[in-house]
């Protein structure tokens, strides 16, 4: 039942990251696609604490902190450049 | 046309040739005795439990020496062809100032990204972290702090000190394992401790923390040469 | 516990899926953002809070929390930078908008300089 | 022929695909770093062994039993090193073609016929 | 599940990799490039290297897009960046 | 004093992650506590935002208090988008208003915009000297002391006492 109830999230959160495919591939200018390349990182975030719970191991958890932080800095370095501040 | 057809060959005869090499991969059912040889010893041997760390640090230690010299030679290059010429006048373009939410949020973030760096580098031998991670979530944290203070200047006479230092006491740990131990670059020169606790596996924290600086301080190199010179 | 950290899990996918329709139905990049900012977010956290509920022998509730602090503390910031970025480069909000305070505000002090 | 194999010799094609057919020289960078993608996919799938885990040893997986329960170390090794030398060698090549810019203004290929025969 | 996984993420790696080539703007290129390194990470993950997945989720996402940008600060042509 | 005072809550804070990343360990700890003190020597002088924390037994109160407003805000704030979304009609009213905030810390600030970039239906877009510009989903007012008295001031009774 768990079990299901797990899968089923992963499922969703494949189709999450399609959507925001989607927008990428899709959005009429630059920001446009920062915001699908946030949203696909928050995503792939939950992808990773899915993987890392269903091989058991704790220590991929750490993989998953650093995707938050440095993909943070990615998405600011674009919206410095943008208004050109970099 | 012609090259658009000429390209279309070298692709297919591209694929031909790479074809057969990826063919020929065949799920693997058990390792290799090299492979398997590294993971029966390693854990006694060395006494590190990420077992691509001791393979890194120690079994190949001398290609990691070699990385750490190309990635050397590229941070010179770089440095190299963007140095300021003599005589040409800095014209530093007017760039926007960052927002207060993000000088606050950097000035939170900064110290916290510099530990969880070194947090990555002194657990290379425990979780999957290493040197080269390490360093890089150090040099994403100078990079933080250089979006968001455009106009700071960074120390260079510090970064270099970090990076000639590390550099040469890594190669004097190597140099070391000679006399004391096996090899060069055997960890087996300090005890090796109780096996999964943070001071065991003899040398290899040391090893990583001397390449985690010295690979943050090469990165944060190229990242401001890159930013500094005038163009 | 293993079900109930799924159902929660489950929720928190839901917001994930609306967050990710959210950016793909909204008019302008503004809107956008609101929808992806926040529902991912709470998507999020509820996912990981499931995870960690469901698998709570595994000692991760500490990762896991230092995981959520740091999605709150800098998904914000990255999707404020962004919209500021966004606005200064002069992206049109969509037709439907009522008002721009911020453009007003810019416009007039240029006024004043010239 | 594993999934992943297959994924990566396609960018690897697809970025080859992309170096030859683009003009601009950032295009053709991109096309590089795509291809290094492909060919790290391509060594850590060969080093992958159906059903096990990875080469740490901790609370859940023992000393003893690891041999039996690990995939290959090797490939992640070198990988590991070769994913940051290839940030410096990016590094290295974009430079390269702002000094080509600023030499000739122009980021097109087929401007710098010096080296053309 | 794992299968259904890398088939989902390697099909948007390649859709990526053929965006960041034919994409007009340089801007978007490079957007579309970190997405495959950001895919490619998660895989690597399932392919239980998470060694090498920790070094591409440093790498990919954060530093290479920003030596990207620095070099385009330094080569005109920013201006047609914006929209498209 | 001031330096001090940063000082002690920078080495605190950065304490208190390092034994959250490890577990409680003898030499784990001796390891982080070196470390941590040698970062909070170099960070110290920068880190001036440390020093707006206000250490008293009302601030954790009112801490306390604010996790759990800031909570209902959230999911409220989802339920929000979620029906926006899901509707076919996509009920929105968008706009960029003016607000007025009486806070003067930075982190003070800080917290106040990522709060509102968080609940319901708006973003912060830009702050200038005491006026947030907060892009707003759906504009019922277009008055600055109507509007911060709607999403400002909610937050603002507790982050006044948490950071002053």
């Amino acid at each position: 039942m768990a079990d299901i109830l797990y899968n089923t999230s992963a499922v969703l959160a494949l189709i999450a990251i399609i959507l925001a495919a989607w927008r990428l591939l899709k959005g009429p200018n630059v920001a446009d696609r920062v915001v699908a390349l946030d949203v696909m990182t928050i995503i792939s975030i939950s992808l990773i604490v899915y993987v890392a719970s269903i091989a058991q191991r704790v220590i991929y958890l750490d993989v998953a902190m650093v995707y938050a932080l440095i993909s943070f800095i990615g998405v600011v370095a674009i919206a410095r450049y943008l208004e050109r501040g970099l | 046309m012609v090259k658009r057809f000429l390209i279309l060959l070298v692709l297919v005869f591209f694929v031909i040739m790479l074809l057969p090499l990826v063919s020929d991969i065949q799920p693997q059912t058990e390792l290799n005795p090299l492979a398997k040889k590294y993971v029966k010893d390693g854990p006694d041997e060395l006494g590190s439990a990420n077992l691509v760390t001791s393979v890194i640090v120690t079994y190949r230690g001398l290609d990691t020496l070699g990385e750490v010299a190309v990635l050397f030679i590229a941070t010179a290059g770089v440095g190299f062809m963007l140095r300021r010429r003599k005589g040409s006048k800095t014209n530093p373009q007017k760039k926007r100032e960052s927002s207060e939410i993000l000088q606050t949020g950097t000035a939170l973030l900064t110290p916290l990204i510099f530990l969880f760096g070194i947090y990555i580098f002194l657990h290379g031998h425990l979780t999957p972290g290493g040197g080269f991670q390490g360093g890089v979530v150090i040099a994403s944290a100078i990079l933080l702090s250089m979006l968001s203070f455009p106009q700071s200047e960074i120390n260079h006479k510090i970064l270099n000190a970090i990076e000639s230092l590390s550099g040469v006491l890594y190669l004097v740990i190597g140099i070391l394992g000679i006399y004391l131990a096996a090899g060069f670059l055997d960890n087996r020169i300090l005890p090796l401790g109780d096996f999964g606790r943070l001071f065991s596996a003899g040398a290899i924290p040391v090893i990583y923390s001397l390449i985690g600086l010295k690979v943050g301080s090469e990165l944060v190199g190229i990242l401001d040469s890159m930013q500094r010179s005038d163009s | 516990m293993a079900v109930f950290g799924g159902i929660i899990t489950f929720v928190g996918s839901i917001f994930l899926l609306l967050g990710a329709l959210g950016i793909v139905r909204m008019p302008d990049v503004y809107n956008r953002m609101q929808a992806g900012t926040k529902a991912t977010t709470l998507g999020i956290l509820l996912f990981l809070a499931g995870i960690a509920i469901g698998h709570i022998e595994c000692m991760c509730i500490f990762r896991i929390l230092i995981l959520i602090l740091f999605i709150i503390f800098t998904n914000p910031i990255s999707s404020h930078a962004l919209a500021r970025a966004a606005h200064h480069i002069g992206i049109p909000l969509t037709d439907k908008s009522v008002t721009d305070a911020l453009a007003e505000d810019e416009s007039e002090k240029e006024e004043a300089i010239s | 022929m594993t999934l992943v194999s297959i994924i990566g010799f396609v960018l690897i094609i697809v970025g080859l695909w992309g170096m030859l057919t683009q003009n601009n020289i950032i295009k053709i960078i991109i096309g590089f770093s795509i291809i290094d993608t492909g060919i790290h996919l391509l060594i850590v799938s060969i080093g992958y062994i159906k059903g096990k885990t990875a080469p740490i040893i901790d609370s859940v997986l023992l000393k003893t039993d690891a041999v039996n329960q690990v995939v290959d170390p090797i490939p992640s090794a070198l990988v590991l090193t070769a994913i940051v030398i290839g940030l410096a060698v990016t590094a290295l090549m974009l430079v390269y073609a702002v000094n080509l810019y600023q030499r000739k203004q122009s980021l097109d290929i087929n401007d710098f016929e010096e080296l053309k025969w | 599940m794992i299968n259904g996984i890398i088939i989902v993420l390697g099909i948007i790696m390649i859709a990526s990799a053929f965006m960041a080539i034919y994409m007009r703007s340089l801007l978007s290129s490079i957007i579309a490039a970190g997405v495959i390194s950001l895919l490619a990470s998660i895989i690597y993950l399932l392919l239980a290297a998470p060694d090498v997945a920790m070094t591409e989720a440093a790498i990919g996402s954060g530093l290479t897009t920003v030596v990207f940008l620095y070099a385009f600060n330094k080569v005109k042509g920013r201006g047609e960046d914006n929209h498209g | 004093m001031k330096i001090f005072k940063q000082g002690i809550l920078l080495l605190l804070f950065l304490l208190l992650f390092w034994v959250l990343l490890t577990s409680i360990d003898s030499q784990e700890l001796i390891a982080g506590g070196v470390i941590v003190i040698l970062l909070t020597l170099v960070f110290s002088r920068k880190a001036a935002v440390f020093g707006d924390f206000q250490i008293t037994f009302k601030s954790l109160i009112y801490s306390i208090a604010y996790i759990f407003v800031f909570l209902a805000a959230l999911v409220r704030s989802n339920l929000d988008v979620a029906f926006r979304v899901l509707s076919p009609k996509l009920p929105i009213n968008p706009g960029i208003v003016k607000v007025k905030t009486s806070l003067n810390s930075k982190t003070g600030r800080l917290v106040l915009a990522n709060s509102i970039t968080l609940t319901p239906g708006t973003l912060t877009v830009e702050t200038k000297g005491d006026h947030f510009y907060i892009h707003w989903i759906d504009v019922s007012t277009q008055d600055v002391d109507l509007a911060s008295q709607e999403i400002v001031s909610k937050f603002e009774k507790y982050l006044e006492v948490m950071f002053g």
